[in-house]
């Protein structure tokens, strides 16, 4: 038998005369329930990387820097971060490695077939961080996916920030995302100077390939930077974040200034499941965005 | 479309294939989701390719192993059955011991003699050693346990039928003999080696009163050493130790004991 | 609220007549040594005297292995429908111990932490606690006192204290006095006097104590990332879990989605235990395991419940002092021990 | 075309339907049948030598991984051989919970056989799978049947398959009275499916072909002998004991072949279900003996396609025994036992009637307590000679009759009725001479 949810608030148990309980529903709202979400477009961006896009049936309301808990009812559930900056409508994107299970799974859905939808969650970045200051954003492979939801926030006013600086750096020409976003953001800021992006791979695989060769650490040595003026923002595999953070910290970056944007196991998003927990903070609800001065003594956090 | 599957028993026991005959409830709605187009067991039927073939068995001719290789040359997926495919089971242990050894236990020092003694014979000696089929061809799921657990076998074939990658847990079986709430074969006076072996059979022998013998395998981070040292504290001699270790993954635990 | 002295044989049928109502979940032997909360059948045995630490502790009923979250079923046009599973069934637990009542208090608090847990909570909201006194230690296993579990009541609805014989039995909620039978119990007056008495005849001291309070074992913790104690354990852990599975502060849990093979339109997702000692705990997409090595496991664990969880909700030690992980771990790995030995490099005795 | 002109050769490799591997080959020399020989093509397993060195407790453990449809059988047989050489005894609740256990398998092996096995072959279809489609209720009764004979098998052991409660000296692990009663109940409630199996049987067209042969089983004094007894032989209605049993299965060996052969008083004898039918009639209990009656089946019967016939009389049988013996496990109650041993020398002999027939096990231990020579004789072995005695004796006479496919074809079913177990073979090993 499947009780119906209902939804009161937490109650003391009720007791009938005879010793024997009431049965009721204890608390307001189900963590663990998604809504239904229709997928309106799958877009294949590599060989592994798919975009996709779902209507939720009402405005998600999430920060940069948030993930929702995203499932194939029968398959599973895994965190996604939301790779779309703010939005008024009931669209959600996402960008989805074909790795396991779950992620194999949807790549071979199509439009108009539904998947559940829990969250969004997380503390993602908060714009006030950032107005008024210089931008400097590092990504590394598929960090480029939450990092796009806060870049494209930035680029809806780009007049409340200073310069913006984005470094990404990919396996390969194949693995590049976004590239012709990417181009767009970089041609905004031609006249201006205001916008500058390197793009890097560390090996062209003899692919044609218009930006440079080498690790994301290496620009920044010359970058022309400001560590008064500068805020940074980091998402990437976990060996990528010691040594942009040695490169940043060597610039005169204070580590309050850096942010970083850290990928745990998760199983419930929502600080149960303890999969997550980096010492005694939880990924998903005390980050996945983290500013680097309050985790960077955490011998777990940063590998 | 339905995936084909076959199922192919070498050298074992056929309890596995049995087990499978034996989710009865489930049987007729898993005739729904797959065809399946090879099963001695219960079938004269042939096919000449598969998306998934069952092996059961170990493998110990030469003969044999050509079938197994032609076997994965026709299937897209070939999933082992059980501890025989899968750790060469308690037979592997006569791999410790000499084929005319053997030979001679089995059949007789006479026979042995006649035998030898006769060319006709002679390919009998390629019979000499017990392989797992990983040992012979390359496995994509192994279903593990003397026998196989029936929820394991369809947890797979869900995941095949939906083509999502079945979950295979790592952990040990004192996972769920938690869940089961055992009391621990230790602390009735004997030993176990659920620690080191890979779970997923709920515990049973522990349940019903027995101890784990490691039927579904040693587990890749089973330390080993410990593991020893506690069986040696508990009053094992070394060979008994091995005796235990080398029950149902014979030929696993000792290239794995060898490891330096 | 109301208190009873009652007479044993008086608190046993008492509790016989509760299990008749609904499942009352008492400790019952288990093999030689061990014992599981199982619901209580006629002809059971109902005793209070003798009892070690269940296998798994009493507070594991309400979050079942394997407990369903909900079930969906696909409907027209293929959108899904979830429907929320609550298991809202009445259920007692009786015989519970001031360790794991204080264990359920714990996970009481951490499924509010945050955001509520409804599936733990409807179970709870529906779960009565009848808990007994501890006047002697279980074993040698028990280092209750010493982490502030000893005397703890909160979470229980009725509390009973064994004094000279007969009990003394207190309805700490309404619920709690709702359970008692009509007029059957005779009302004490002097409930001081005879919480004295029972102090009086508690051991002394009370199982195994750590030469620090929880407080100064929580502030040097930090201090010893990098102690050898925990490379000393990591070699001889097995990685098996069991320490995990048995603490009635240990939570974590994994999920698995699972539909039915007679119409794949429809099925469910469960969640079940789960240990941060298991190897894969703390993998991650791409084969990154930020817990590599059994020593890293240990030390995250003892430090989750000596210093991470304390933090976080204020709570003194989330080591309750029951001693079950260091009973059940074969290799003899005792969470005890070890925070003792971190305590003696932390602060060499004089 | 009919089968008997010109000279040819027919092979069956890899007999459906059974357990384990073999063969058939059939050769006919322009009209005249020159060999007919059933080949066991199972790689050889070597138990009783990798045995060696395994205590007393793990015998029966891992010898149970002879055969995974007769593990409760080689248990027993291990069990009783072992506790033989450790002189031990057991107690009469021992007894009892052993007998059920091994009725237990002798239900769902039986019924295994009859429904998934055999009834495909009389029906003419290729396997059960088609029957599914066009005989649904007979294969869900089959299947739901099955389910419950596995659960009697595992509230006993613990499991269906492989079960491990059951070790020397009693139960590591006794089942609890709800589950007897649970069992008990779900048996009484399929009583009516059971009565529309049988009824299906007796549609059944049985060929009819015999050839007189000996008959080997248990015989026991008091009960239709599966569990206990003396071996007993209907040539000479007399029996020899267990610690004999090498008398009884004289193995011998042919050429151009390590196989092991089996005769006492005459070139093969048959054992199984039909043995057992045949040589302890009297003492089935009623209601098997009505449904002989009812099949067709009268004693002596000589006809080795009555083989499922006998097993359908012996399910009956054993349904109502097991019912009795519940009963009494039920009125008695089970109690903890003590079940230490300190394992010792000796050596031991131990036989059961399993499903296919009787099973001899023989286990020696040293003065460790390790076990230093062992020797199994399962039924299928014993069972060979007499069903290539049975090919050549009807080949010739089908030859006239039937088409080289039918013929084929009664022969697969001819070895499928005696419902071999080749997978037990611990040994037997042919090896397979292509000209
Ligand atoms: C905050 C956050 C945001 C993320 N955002 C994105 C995103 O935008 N896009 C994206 O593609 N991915 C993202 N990920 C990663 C994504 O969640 C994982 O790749 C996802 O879990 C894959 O699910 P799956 O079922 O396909 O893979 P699984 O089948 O779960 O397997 C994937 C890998 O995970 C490991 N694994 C799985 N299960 C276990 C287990 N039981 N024990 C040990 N290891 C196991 C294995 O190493 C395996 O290779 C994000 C992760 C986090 C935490
Ligand atoms: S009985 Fe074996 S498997 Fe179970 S907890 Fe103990 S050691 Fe682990
Ligand atoms: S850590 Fe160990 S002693 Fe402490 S509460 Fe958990 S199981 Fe009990
Ligand atoms: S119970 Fe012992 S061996 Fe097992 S994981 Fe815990 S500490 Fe390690």
């Amino acid at each position: 038998m499947i009780p119906n949810f209902t939804t009161p608030d937490v109650a003391a148990p009720g007791v009938a005369a005879s010793g024997v309980f009431v049965p009721e529903t204890a608390c307001s709202r189900e963590l663990y329930l998604p809504q239904a979400a229709r997928l309106l477009e799958v877009e294949a961006l590599t060989a592994r990387e798919s975009r996709f896009k779902v209507e939720l049936p009402r405005p998600l309301g999430h920060r940069p820097g948030q993930f929702v808990m995203l499932s194939a009812p029968g398959i599973g559930e895994a965190p996604i971060s939301i790779s779309c900056g703010p939005r008024d409508d009931a669209i959600l994107e996402m960008v989805i490695r074909r790795v396991g299970t779950l992620t194999r799974f949807l790549h071979e859905l199509e439009p108009g077939q539904w998947v559940g939808v829990r969250g969004p969650f997380g503390s993602g970045f908060d714009l006030g961080d950032f107005y008024g200051r210089d931008l400097l954003f590092v990504v590394g492979g598929l960090g480029m996916v939450p990092m796009r939801s806060l870049i494209q926030a930035v680029m809806a006013t780009p007049d409340r920030f200073g310069k913006v600086t984005l470094i990404s750096g990919w396996r390969t020409p194949a693995d590049e995302l976004f590239r012709a976003e990417v181009q767009s953001w970089s041609r905004l800021g031609e006249g201006s100077g205001r916008v500058r992006v390197i793009r890097l791979v560390d090996d062209t695989a003899k692919l044609p390939w218009d930006g440079g060769v080498g690790l994301v650490t290496e620009p920044i040595a010359d970058l022309d930077l400001d560590p008064e003026r500068t805020v940074a923002a980091l998402c990437g595999p976990p060996v990528m974040y010691k040594f942009v953070i040695l490169e940043l910290v060597a610039r005169g970056l204070a580590p309050s200034r850096i942010f970083v944007d850290l990928e745990r196991r998760m199983r419930c998003g929502v600080g149960k499941c303890g999969h997550c927990q980096i010492n005694h903070l939880y990924c998903c609800q005390d980050g996945p965005v983290f500013r680097l001065d309050r985790v960077a003594h955490l011998p777990e956090a940063l590998p | 479309m339905k995936p084909k599957v076959a199922f192919f028993d070498f050298a074992g026991c056929e309890g596995c294939q049995l087990t499978i005959l034996d989710c009865e409830d489930l049987f007729l709605d898993l005739l729904e989701r797959v065809d399946i187009v090879e099963f001695r067991e219960a079938l004269s039927e042939t096919a000449p390719r598969f998306d998934v073939a069952f092996i059961e068995g170990s493998i110990h001719r030469e003969e044999d192993a050509e079938r197994l290789r032609e076997i994965r040359s026709r299937s897209t997926l070939l999933v082992t059955l059980g501890a025989c495919a899968g750790l060469g089971n308690v037979q592997a242990r006569s791999n410790f011991l000499s084929p005319a050894t053997n030979f001679r236990r089995v059949y007789g020092e006479e026979e042995l003699n006649r035998v030898q003694a006769d060319p006709e014979f002679w390919p009998l000696w390629a019979h000499t050693r017990v392989r797992s089929v990983k040992e012979v061809v390359p496995v994509d799921y192994e279903l593990r346990g003397c026998p196989v657990v029936a929820e394991e076998f369809l947890h797979l074939v869900k995941s095949l039928v939906v083509g999502t990658v079945p979950h295979v847990p790592t952990v040990a079986v004192c996972v769920e003999c938690k869940m089961q709430e055992n009391e621990c074969v230790f602390d009735r006076g004997e030993t176990c080696l659920g620690q080191i072996t890979y779970g997923g059979c709920k515990a049973v022998c522990i349940g019903h009163g027995y101890r784990c013998d490691g039927c579904r395998g040693l587990l890749p981070q089973a330390n080993l050493e410990a593991h020893r040292q506690l069986l040696r504290d508990k009053g094992l001699d070394e060979s008994r130790i091995l005796e235990r270790y080398r029950l149902f993954g014979s030929a696993e635990a000792w290239g794995r004991e060898r490891r330096p | 609220m109301g208190a009873f002295l009652v007479r044993k044989a008086a608190v046993t049928e008492w509790i016989r007549s509760l299990a008749r109502e609904q499942p009352l979940f008492f400790p019952q032997p288990v093999g030689r040594s061990g014992f599981r909360f199982q619901p209580l059948r006629e002809g059971s045995e109902v005793r209070f005297d003798h009892y070690r630490p269940s296998v798994v502790p009493p507070g594991r009923q309400l979050t079942p292995a394997g407990e369903v979250l909900f079930r969906y079923r696909t409907g027209e046009g293929g959108v899904p429908g979830f429907e929320s599973v609550l298991d809202a069934s009445p259920r007692i637990l009786a015989g519970v111990r001031p360790c794991d009542l204080r264990g359920i208090y714990l996970m009481d608090r951490v499924n509010r932490e945050g955001r509520d847990d409804p599936h733990y909570l409807t179970r709870r909201a529906n779960t009565a606690i009848i808990a007994c006194d501890c006047l002697a230690p279980c074993d040698d296993f028990c280092f209750c006192e010493t982490v502030g579990s000893l005397r703890w009541r909160e979470g229980a609805d009725l509390f009973l204290t064994s004094v000279d014989g007969d009990f003394l039995v207190e309805a700490l909620t309404p619920l709690g006095e709702s359970l008692l039978p009509g007029t059957g119990f005779a009302r004490c007056e002097d409930v001081a006097g005879l919480r004295a008495r029972a102090e009086e005849v508690r051991v002394r001291p009370f199982g195994r104590h750590f030469a620090l309070s929880p407080e100064r074992i929580a502030a040097i913790l930090p201090g010893l990332w990098r102690s050898p104690v925990w490379e000393n354990c990591g070699q001889r852990c097995l990685s098996c879990g069991s320490c995990n599975l048995v603490c009635p502060t240990c939570y974590c849990f994994d999920i698995q989605d699972d539909f039915d093979i007679s119409d794949p339109s429809s099925g469910d997702r469960r969640r079940n235990w789960d240990g941060c000692l298991l190897p894969n705990f703390a993998e991650v997409a791409g084969g990154h395991n930020f817990r590599p090595q059994p020593s890293a496991r240990q030390r995250h664990r003892v430090k989750r419940k000596f210093e991470y969880l304390v933090g976080r909700l204020a709570e003194g030690s989330f080591c309750v002092g029951c001693g079950r992980c260091g009973r059940q771990c074969t290799v003899g790995i005792d969470i005890f021990d070890i925070v003792s030995e971190l305590v003696a490099v932390a602060e060499p005795p004089p | 075309m009919k089968a008997d002109s010109g000279s040819y050769r027919i092979e069956v490799n890899h007999v459906t339907r059974v357990e384990g591997h073999g063969s058939i080959r059939i050769n006919v020399r322009e009209g005249v049948v020159e060999e007919v020989k059933l080949c066991i093509v199972e790689a050889n397993r070597f138990f009783e030598s990798f045995t060696r060195g395994l205590s007393p407790h793990e015998i029966p453990w891992v010898v149970g991984r002879i055969c995974g449809i007769c593990c409760v059988g080689h248990q027993l047989a291990a069990l009783r051989a072992v506790e033989d050489s450790q002189g031990i005894e057991v107690s009469p609740q021992t007894v009892l919970l052993r007998k059920m256990f091994n009725e237990s398998q002798f239900l769902q092996s039986h019924l295994l056989h009859i429904f998934f096995l055999a009834v495909p072959d009389f029906v003419g279809a290729p396997s059960v799978l088609p029957l599914v489609k066009s005989h649904p209720e007979v294969v869900k009764r089959a299947l739901r049947l099955k389910k419950l004979a596995n659960d009697y098998t595992a509230v006993l052991g613990g499991r269906a398959i492989h079960p491990m409660s059951a070790t020397l000296k009693g139960w590591r692990q006794l089942p609890t009275m709800e589950q007897i009663a649970g069992i008990r109940d779900r048996l009484l409630a399929a009583l009516p499916d059971f009565r529309e199996s049988v009824a299906i049987v007796g549609t059944l067209k049985v060929p009819a072909f015999e050839r007189e042969t000996e008959f080997v089983s248990l015989k026991h004094p008091d009960e239709y002998a599966l569990y206990d007894g003396e071996i007993f032989s209907s040539d000479t209605r007399s029996g020899v004991p267990v610690r004999d049993y090498r008398s009884v299965t004289n193995e011998f060996t042919v050429a151009h072949s390590t196989s092991r052969w089996s005769r006492w008083h005459r070139e093969a004898y048959a054992v199984g279900a039909l043995a057992r039918v045949n040589n302890n009639f009297d003492q089935l209990r009623p209601e098997a003996r009505e449904v002989a009656g009812l099949l067709g089946l009268r004693v002596p019967c000589f006809n080795p396609y009555m083989n499922t016939v006998a097993q359908v009389v012996e399910l009956v049988h054993c349904l109502h025994n097991s019912l009795a013996m519940l009963e009494r496990v039920l009125e008695e109650g089970l109690k903890e036992e003590d079940i230490q041993h300190a394992p010792r020398q000796g050596r031991g002999f131990g036989a059961v009637e399993v499903p296919r027939g009787i099973l001899f096990h023989e286990y020696a231990f040293d003065a460790e307590g390790r076990c230093c020579d062992a020797n199994a004789i399962i039924p299928t072995s014993q069972n060979v000679n007499n069903i290539e005695q049975d090919m050549k004796a009807f080949v010739p006479r089908m030859l006239p009759e039937l088409t080289r496919e039918e013929l084929t074809h009664h022969m697969e079913m001819l070895l499928r009725a005696y419902d071999p177990c080749i997978s037990c073979s611990v040994h037997m090993l042919e090896v397979a001479f292509i000209e």
